[in-house]
């Protein structure tokens, strides 16, 4: 096992993985942006570098900051989290040439992946079953066209090296097909560089589950199970669970099996993710394969009692992984629930101050992954998220309730943050039943509604507040205009009284 | 005294009454019992009617914004006076004709969606702006001309920062 | 199951019950002497009412006050938590008189178990091996002296009221045993009012292993294994681990066996637990059973998964406990720490104040079960003991190294904590053996052994911070005793330098 | 300047030099290579020749309270003045004779075991403190002679509060 590792992220990924390199008795090494000098993680590893900036640009993405550090500190491998670095092929390829181990997969792994068209390509050949709709670019409208009907309107035009949405056109008829793929096209060439797109049919209302996969370098490879990942704002995560209501035994099997195809298909090692949709028929379809630790990477440890950062450094190291065969059965329920620094109020914008006081909930059943505490700045510069909160329990109905709970007890304060969002989608009936799609937050308008029976004590101490405050002020001035002892006294009286 | 408490559009009305130098408060001619005990840091005990909370009470200009329960409320709390004042004013700003938008938030202003001279419909994206790895668009909450911008592309914004009149 | 419940407790304790009251939709009433008010519990629980008074005599023992808040909030059923009144058999009653539920054993069986001699004579009954030993009483010297030379010496001479080590005298040779059995019995007169003493074999060197037991109404009696609890100060359980090394499947299915028995005899219903000490020849004694929840039962929901205070409410309700059978395998392994308010470096001296900052651990495998949040006092009224740490790993070895981690997260500051203490019973290598006895702590001078290596990096930061205040003082001063440009700029040109 | 830090019976000695204006820590001719930020709240980064720790030091009189990674220092920290004139009192105060035993903590008197004029041993019970539900016996530290007991059974008494005259 390394004797010491770097880690090249921050935030509560640095910390997590820190944490078990701790349990490890493996020495660590934190990278540090100017903002973050006060992080826990910057305290929490044994030694702590500044990468001399502020920007992402300026620090956690500059590779080659990374590997001086390494080479000062003497670390043996690299553990580059999630975004940042982490799915950057060329930075794994630089780290492995100077003679560091990279925690995560080969480099070729990662390019196939990230490329989505070749990706598709691969899966087909495995047999993983993919969205219908083209196999490589388009070429012709005509062959477009073709593809369209075949695979049945609404379809997706999307860009062969996209992400984040752009160069993704949603075509419902015929029609405007053409002027669509010219959009795409011109989007995906100045957003990536490479005008490529392709056509896949666009299914309405999925589910999205995922597979944790582990593959070790002794040519062991395994699943995890699933995390139902279906509950999203705009393509982004916001709560995850696993098991999902959905899988049965059965259907496990199956996905987790085509899981392990995709993952063997790339020549994968290491911790990765399958995402799969899965359409109103039960019909499942890749989606992509995260070629890193993924944020909900908690919920699969609380039911399978795994580590799965040990089981990364473990495989990077070259030793055999903990398990050696897929999960069939998990012990209990877990659900994850990502807090981010937003105004749920306020569409959702961004809420970046200094958190003055932070109190997390604890108790049975409730894990946090955090990364900041009292005096931390949630700055503009980097991803508004700050917090993770698992919630374990036998059932899915009381995990469920024991989210909720330990939600109403976090206190957090100078920021606004997207607790009181999460519990009402976490006591949503349609929720608590686990009839949702990816759609769900948009179609659910009543999550936004004010609980008025709350909101009607929070008026009422506010009035309360109000009042007294301004006592207080009287008060203040009385003593100010004069010190006569007639008035103080007067004064003392009244606030005896109260 | 009355004092109203608004969350949103929604306004509750409460009575400040004094009775041999002690003060009460009323709604609809209920009494409402209460403790209300500072715990220090912004935090509150608030027993009403034996029902226990956990209050924070940060106030930032006339806005009490409240943490209870899990549940977070921006409250705007104002006594009579007031209230009148902040009508006539609004009254006042609306009759001139010309509306500010500001920005919600920090950030970076990437893109600038309209011109000046522009004619604009209610709830038109305006400008796009730029904050921690988001996109936010800023949409007008009403139709007419853009008379001024005050901002340019790649220029970072403070909160409440004027970026755009409109007429 | 129950609508609304009162909790006669406070501290830690109070907020594990309403927060599993709160995952269940079961209202809580607090009750809080004056010193509490500001208890995390008091706001956690839906209702809350003063007990009007500082001391425990005037508050949370006064079980005439519990009542009338029982009555006017409208409480259906009553938790004792543990300590207080939780083992007062004329408490259940007097709660169970007024028509209220008690969330524990039958008043008949508090009695029974907490009279010594009593509970002793059922066991020997039952057929549930004692310490060797008098059955009732002394009643002459001589029967004493024949009673000590057939179990051999060391001998207890016990209080049969007793507890706290109140009226107990270890003997060691036939010359002292007159003597002592004198003077325990002036001693458990003054203290107990009841001069009662029996003899048992005083046993060296022993391990200290409890089973939790849990009886539904329906005739349902479980054990859901066991917990060590060998690592103690002066009787007082510091660490609590499940499973125990010592026990294998055989050992524990006989323990098991003989709690169940134990329970049985006498006619016990709800959460309990059978204490045994275990000798270097692995045979096991009944040593006494607590009626009530344990400061240690998370370590047991850990590795079973259950939460016992919800089998609690399921049976005072009348209700089936969630098992109908006992628990034969575990879920990884559990540790629990107590973390006290006390000075290891003073002899455990109790350190009173109030906490300042309180940034409590988290992450992989940790749970935390406090009762204190910044701005809290801890109080000389009662009991010191501050939170409790709880790690879970697949392997024992794990847990350690997750506790240690955990522990070292740890901030506290304002008062003094066993904390440095629990990291050094940790890291010992007895402890990591398994191989420890309840002297352990008296026995290992090296757990009171200053790491110099630490010490160091202490008295670094220490002279480092006496001479940054002492170069602000000089700045203070210099800009105090002047404002003339030229010292002041100077005085910056100083302060840029550094 | 010299820097004398002490736990214990452990004394570290620090050099604190001056070169062109600028303050460096030295060890037996070592120089020390320390980063030291403070992070509000009495929390402090402290990273030692790379190795990063997070401290809390809390400052009672002249002794430092040290947090670190888990474990707990009381330092006293003297210059050569300080430390020559506490030697000088130390000496002073011994050779007069007279020993004050305070009490570590505060609590409640509940037994006082010795009577003025009793002659006592190193390590002899002198009065029982109950703190927190425990009962804890104060010892003597050296044999001598009660002179005086400030004290009554019953009695609430602060940290540091004079018990007992021993001579």
């Amino acid at each position: 096992m390394f004797k010491k590792i770097l880690i090249a992220n921050r935030g509560e990924i640095a910390l997590r993985i820190a944490r078990t390199c701790r349990d490890l008795g493996i020495k660590t090494v934190a990278v540090f942006s100017d903002l973050d000098l006060k992080a826990p993680y910057v305290h929490f590893c044994d030694e702590a570098y500044s990468l001399q900036g502020k920007t992402s640009l300026d620090t956690y993405l500059r590779s080659d900051k990374i590997i001086d550090i390494c080479k000062k500190s003497g670390a043996e491998a690299v553990h580059p989290g999630y975004g940042f670095l982490a799915e950057n092929a060329d930075f794994a390829r630089n780290i492995v040439d100077n003679g560091i181990s990279f925690v995560g997969p080969p480099p070729e792994a990662i390019e196939l992946m990230g490329n989505k068209t070749a990706a598709r390509k691969r899966m087909i050949k495995a047999g993983v079953p993919v969205v219908p709709g083209t196999e490589t670019a388009i070429r012709s409208k005509k062959a477009a066209s073709k593809i369209a009907e075949s695979v049945g309107y609404p379809i997706l035009v999307k860009a062969a090296a996209g992400g984040g949405g752009k160069g993704m056109r949603l075509v419902d008829k015929a029609d405007d097909l053409d002027f669509s793929i010219e959009a795409a096209q011109r989007e995906a060439g100045a957003a990536f560089g490479n005008s490529d797109v392709y056509i896949e049919k666009f299914l309405e209302k999925p589910r999205h589950i995922e597979f944790q996969i582990l593959a070790d370098t002794k040519g062991n490879i395994i699943h995890l199970g699933e995390r139902e990942c279906s509950i999203q704002r705009r393509h982004q995560k916001v709560i995850e669970e696993s098991p999902s209501v959905l899988l049965d035994r059965e259907l496990r099997s199956q996905m987790g099996e085509a899981a392990i195809k995709a993952a063997e298909a790339c020549g994968y090692q290491n911790a990765g993710t399958i995402e799969f949709l899965v359409d109103k028929n039960r019909k499942y379809y890749f989606l992509e394969m995260n070629t890193r630790l993924q944020v909900e990477h908690p919920v699969t440890e609380m039911v399978t009692g795994l580590d799965i950062v040990k089981d990364q450094l473990l495989i990077a190291s070259g030793q055999e992984m903990t398990l050696n065969k897929s999960v069939e059965c998990f012990w209990g329920h877990a659900i994850e629930c990502r807090i981010y620094a937003e105004n749920p109020d306020n569409n959702f914008a961004p809420s970046p101050g200094i958190i003055h006081h932070i109190a997390p909930p604890s108790g049975p059943g409730i894990r946090e992954d955090s990364g900041v505490t009292a005096g931390n700045e949630i700055s503009l510069y980097y991803d508004p998220m700050i917090s993770k909160l698992i919630a374990w329990a036998p059932t899915r109905n009381e995990a469920i309730e024991r989210m909720v709970r330990a939600l109403g007890e976090y206190e957090l304060q100078g920021i606004h943050s997207t607790i009181p969002f999460l519990i009402k989608v976490l006591q949503h009936k349609r929720f608590i039943k686990g009839d949702f799609t990816t759609n769900f937050i948009a179609e659910e308008e009543s999550l936004f509604r004010m609980n008025e029976k709350r909101g009607r004590v929070a008026a009422l101490a506010a009035a309360i507040y109000f009042e007294q405050e301004k006592n207080k002020k009287k008060f203040q001035s009385n003593a100010e205009n004069t010190s006569s002892n007639w008035k103080l006294s007067k004064r003392k009286k009244v606030l005896d009284r109260r | 005294m009355k004092i109203f408490s608004s969350i949103r559009d929604k306004v509750w009305k409460f009575d400040q009454i004094e009775q041999n130098g002690t003060q009460f408060l009323y709604e609809k001619n209920d009494q409402i019992h209460y403790e209300f005990k500072s715990l220090g840091n912004n935090r509150f005990v608030f027993i009403l009617n034996g029902h226990s909370h956990l209050v924070h009470i940060i106030k930032e200009n006339s806005i009490y914004h409240i943490h209870l329960d899990g549940d977070y409320f921006a409250v705007r709390v104002e006594n009579e006076q007031t209230r009148e004042l902040r009508a006539l004013v609004e009254h006042a700003t609306q009759s001139s004709g010309e509306r500010i938008v500001c920005a919600p938030i920090p950030g970076l202003i990437t893109k600038i969606k309209v011109n000046e001279g522009d004619k604009i419909q209610h709830s038109e994206g305006l400008v796009i702006l730029e904050a921690m790895k988001m996109e936010n668009e800023i949409k007008s909450e009403s139709g007419g001309i853009i008379k001024k911008i005050l901002v340019k592309e790649g220029m970072p914004v403070d909160k409440d920062q004027e970026l755009i009149v409109i007429g």
